[in-house]
């Protein structure tokens, strides 16, 4: 059986990544909250090591070799990157930046600014993360355009009855190729087709998608990708947006400053070729480093290997939670687990989640409690938080037990 | 679990499963204001209606964790039939009590017969992240009464 | 003799950082390009290794305990930041960025915004670095206020004739402590002082002067105050800025997404309070511990050594280019080294600095040649490029005297 | 020292300190355009004449490195008095000597005869960052080419 290879093999993967046999040493670690931030294989730390000892220079302004060799190290990063999205043009199409809420403001200040009128429309989604409203909302502010959102079911699925009519009137559609709450995955590339046969450029949040399932921009259909780093086992301070060239060629710089520009007079400006006319200052460059040796990783473990390794583990956790918490749990997003990646959002009847998140942290199990930067959404389900378990390669049936056992106890705890 | 027993006593757990001082409260005296935990999402409306420089009615809406609605409930006890200037020196109190300063030192020690059942709160020092949620509606209560005392 | 003790102390340091060790046992290295970016001392390098080993986590959002410690690192970071500048309230005051870049452009849209008109005047000076010049042109074109530029005059000195008329028209002034070109230190604290009587804020670019001399903000004056990390001995992919916490109150958020929000309705949304209103999305949390340790290894050697041995370095430098290269080099600048740092920017006869920074290369001195930056300056100096050397306490003598050899052999090659 | 020989020259030396074809030209036929190196601060500006479809005359100003301007030195020799099309095919087969698409694989073998002297700027495929030098001047010759044929 497949998946039992895929066990296997994640087994012997757990002893790559330092954070466990350090942790474990003293107590008990269950690290369920890959969807904040994932851990690092020691290959990543290693890499970011090796840069600062032995490589570092700033970028791009050097003559000697050692600048070169910087540059060089960052260069290659950005083109790996482009090649494990697919991007036609890895060399001109990866922007990096620090995280993806900087991406998405890039792309709400850059392509918003060029493409916005008051008279135009927004469209996004009731599901989307804080990372991609908020920059539309300051954008609005200033512009004065109208935004509108698709709204998701019971069952956490974005509704389409009405989405012909919102494409007609939206310039812009922005929407996340997997909730970071409900675990949905959104049909994006159906939405990209139907999007550009009414002329709106499609602007997909893959913080959550692209650190656990193959990722091809083409297939996908988008028109902008924002990434980030530090949830793919890859380091703090770095993330990207990815656009077709022409898109990004059409973009206003957002940061001014060094880099970025081709020409500076006292009366303006002049911007330099892309990707650098987006890149303004010095770069995450050890942080290329890392995140280079990270995309080595993933592609050596294989990402099909990582998403059908989620896609297991969730449905053992699926189970699980139900057959041993019964009514006592509310599980939120579809029930159908391969319409979802390997995010469970759930309640515990009516112990607060951040009551959940404390009593689980003393049996060693980490979660998520809150409104995962997701609060519109929130509202929809009609709660104030959730807790969230969240799965990631290094994961197994033992940390779900684990989260079972220990949601027993914060059951009894709160009803004793 | 020791720390975890000291965090959930019987009195915040009674406190958050039958919060007292529960609704909402309408009229010229009544000084609503609503405050958000940004970090986990807990919100609380706190309305106090404040007659001649006295809290004379208190009420709380929200929804929270067991240490922000526990807190909350406490605090509307704590408060209510209070001058503005006792209450002010309450919440210093208790603010000292569960160190809001964390990281300027020690939490003081506080004399616990003064503060009462508040004292029950004493536990969520050990849990940082947990001392904003104990303090929401404290904060919340303050803004509500500068805006009382500025009108 | 106080120079020479420093001397002694600074032989010893340069064992602490690792990339000379590494780079010298195999070919000669002479790091002259501080000024670009600054080398990494182990303990900054160790720390964060420790905390991807032990320490991970996403901040602020988490209960568990692993979260906690993780926020702990990153808050205590920016606290020790704030305390190393003589912020007021260094919880409040610092705001973390990616770098000095994103400082600025921040400062330009969260104070500009609320500030400026397109009646406004800002005040800027003719050497600041693109990262103080661009972000005001860009918000410029959006709001159109009028830009000024303060002169400088051939010993690189700012120019302050009408100075106190140029403020009366000016809503602010921004000016960088000390110039990446011509080494200036600029009379900030006079400056301030000025501003403030004409009611103009006064946003200082700290990148150059933050890394070699003790900073006071309150004896500066200044409202603002940019930083980089990468320049004093910290990672890449970070900065920050200091603000007083009244003015930061006053700024509009700029980057919107998780972290800087109260309150997200599809409506619209509630900014947090200070500084997380201007922190969107993850943080560089790895790069916080390492700039904390940076921190730490610059106040164990003191500013004040670091001050003192960049500038018996720079009289050095000074000394020997002009002896033994004579009437072939042109050094730009102020010839009194007490009104400079520690930075040499100087053409050599007619090779062109490109030219010579590539046959010093050969020679394994490493300083950088271009525009470094500064267009306006450059062309103020009617000059395209200059070759630049920068120094740090990791430098001594030799590296200087490697440094006029290849010279010497660059003059050479071009005039045979 | 010997990648720095290959470098500098001696062609590429001459060429620099003696620019061929420098000035400016004007008229309707003239063909301006300005390019930056934007890492380095090289500035080159760029007169073509053309005359059916015929680049009759070239000028430059500007300044810039010994590579750079070496080779808009070179370049302006290499494409007077060539057919637009002749000049293209100059510029590819440069541009391949110099292996512009650095990344892509190894600099292809041109035929040096073909590329008469423009060959003293082999030298610069060593040096990765010269190589923006090296293909300033070519690169903003395109342009005005193609503005001239865009007329
Ligand atoms: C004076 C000055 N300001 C700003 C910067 C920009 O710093 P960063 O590239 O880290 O944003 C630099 C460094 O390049 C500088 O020298
Ligand atoms: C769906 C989604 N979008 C955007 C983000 C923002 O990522 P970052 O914090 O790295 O900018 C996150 C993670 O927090 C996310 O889950």
């Amino acid at each position: 059986m497949a998946s039992v290879e895929v066990t296997d093999q994640i087994d012997k993967l757990r002893s790559d990544f330092p954070i466990f046999a350090d942790i474990r040493a003293s107590r008990p670690f269950y690290y369920l909250d890959s969807a904040a931030s994932s851990q690092h294989p020691a290959v990543v730390i290693d890499a970011m090591d090796r840069y600062y000892r032995h490589s570092h220079a700033n970028v791009h302004r050097g003559v000697y070799g050692l600048a070169e060799e910087a540059t060089g190290i960052y260069e290659n990063a950005r083109k790996h990157l482009g090649r494990f999205i697919g991007a036609n043009d890895p060399s001109h199409e990866i922007v990096f930046t620090k995280n993806a809420t900087e991406a998405l403001n890039l792309v709400a200040q850059g392509l918003g600014r060029v493409l916005l009128t008051s008279e135009s429309h927004v469209l996004l989604t009731e599901m989307e993360h804080h990372a991609n409203l908020v920059p539309w909302m300051i954008l609005q502010e200033q512009l004065g355009f109208t935004i509108e959102y698709l709204p998701f079911d019971a069952e956490g699925l974005l509704v389409l009855d009405d989405l012909d009519a919102m494409l007609e009137r939206a310039s812009i559609l922005g929407v996340t190729l997997m909730s970071n709450v409900l675990g949905t995955l959104n049909p994006v590339a159906m939405l990209s087709e139907r999007a550009h046969q009414h002329d709106v450029l499609v602007v997909a949040d893959g913080a959550q998608f692209v650190p656990h399932f193959a990722t091809d921009v083409s297939e996908l259909g988008v028109d902008c990708l924002a990434i980030t780093a530090h949830k793919m086992l890859a380091p703090t301070g770095i993330g990207a947006l990815w656009a077709r060239a022409e898109i990004l060629d059409r973009m206003q710089p957002f940061l001014g400053g060094g880099e970025m520009i081709s020409d500076v007079r006292l009366d303006g400006f002049t911007a330099n070729e892309i990707p650098h006319k987006f890149e303004a200052g010095t770069p995450p460059i050890a942080e290329a480093a890392g995140w280079d040796a990270a995309l080595g990783y993933l592609e050596k473990v294989g990402m099909a290997t990582i998403s059908a390794h989620d896609r297991s583990l969730t449905n053992y956790a699926m189970i699980q939670l139900q057959e041993r918490l019964d009514d006592r749990i509310t599980i939120f997003g579809p029930p159908d687990v391969t319409k979802r990646g390997g995010v469970i959002s759930f309640e515990l009847a009516d112990v607060h989640p951040h009551d959940v998140a404390q009593v689980l942290d003393q049996h060693g199990v980490c979660v998520r409690a809150g409104h995962h930067c997701a609060k519109p959404l929130m509202r929809q389900l009609g709660v104030g938080a959730t807790a969230r378990a969240s799965f990631y390669l290094y994961n197994d049936e033992q940390d779900v037990d684990a989260l079972v056992d220990a949601l027993l106890d914060a059951y009894r705890l709160f009803h004793d | 679990m020791n720390d975890l027993d000291d965090l959930y006593r019987e009195i915040i757990l009674d406190h958050y499963k039958n919060p007292r001082n529960q609704g909402v409260l309408e009229g010229p005296t009544v000084h609503a204001q609503e405050g958000f935990n940004p970090l986990c999402g807990d919100e609380v409306t706190i309305y106090a209606q404040v007659e001649d420089d006295v809290v004379v009615d208190i009420k709380i809406t929200g929804q929270g964790c067991s240490i922000s609605r526990s807190s909350a409930s406490l605090m509307s006890q704590a408060v209510k039939g209070k001058s503005i200037d006792e209450v002010k020196a309450t919440v210093s109190r208790f603010k000292r009590m569960i160190a809001v300063e964390e990281s300027e030192g020690e939490p003081e020690e506080v004399d616990l017969r003064v503060i009462g059942e508040l004292a029950a709160l004493q536990g969520v020092v050990k849990f940082p992240v947990r001392i904003k949620c104990a303090t929401l509606p404290w904060n919340t209560l303050m803004i509500a009464l500068e805006d009382a005392q500025a009108r």
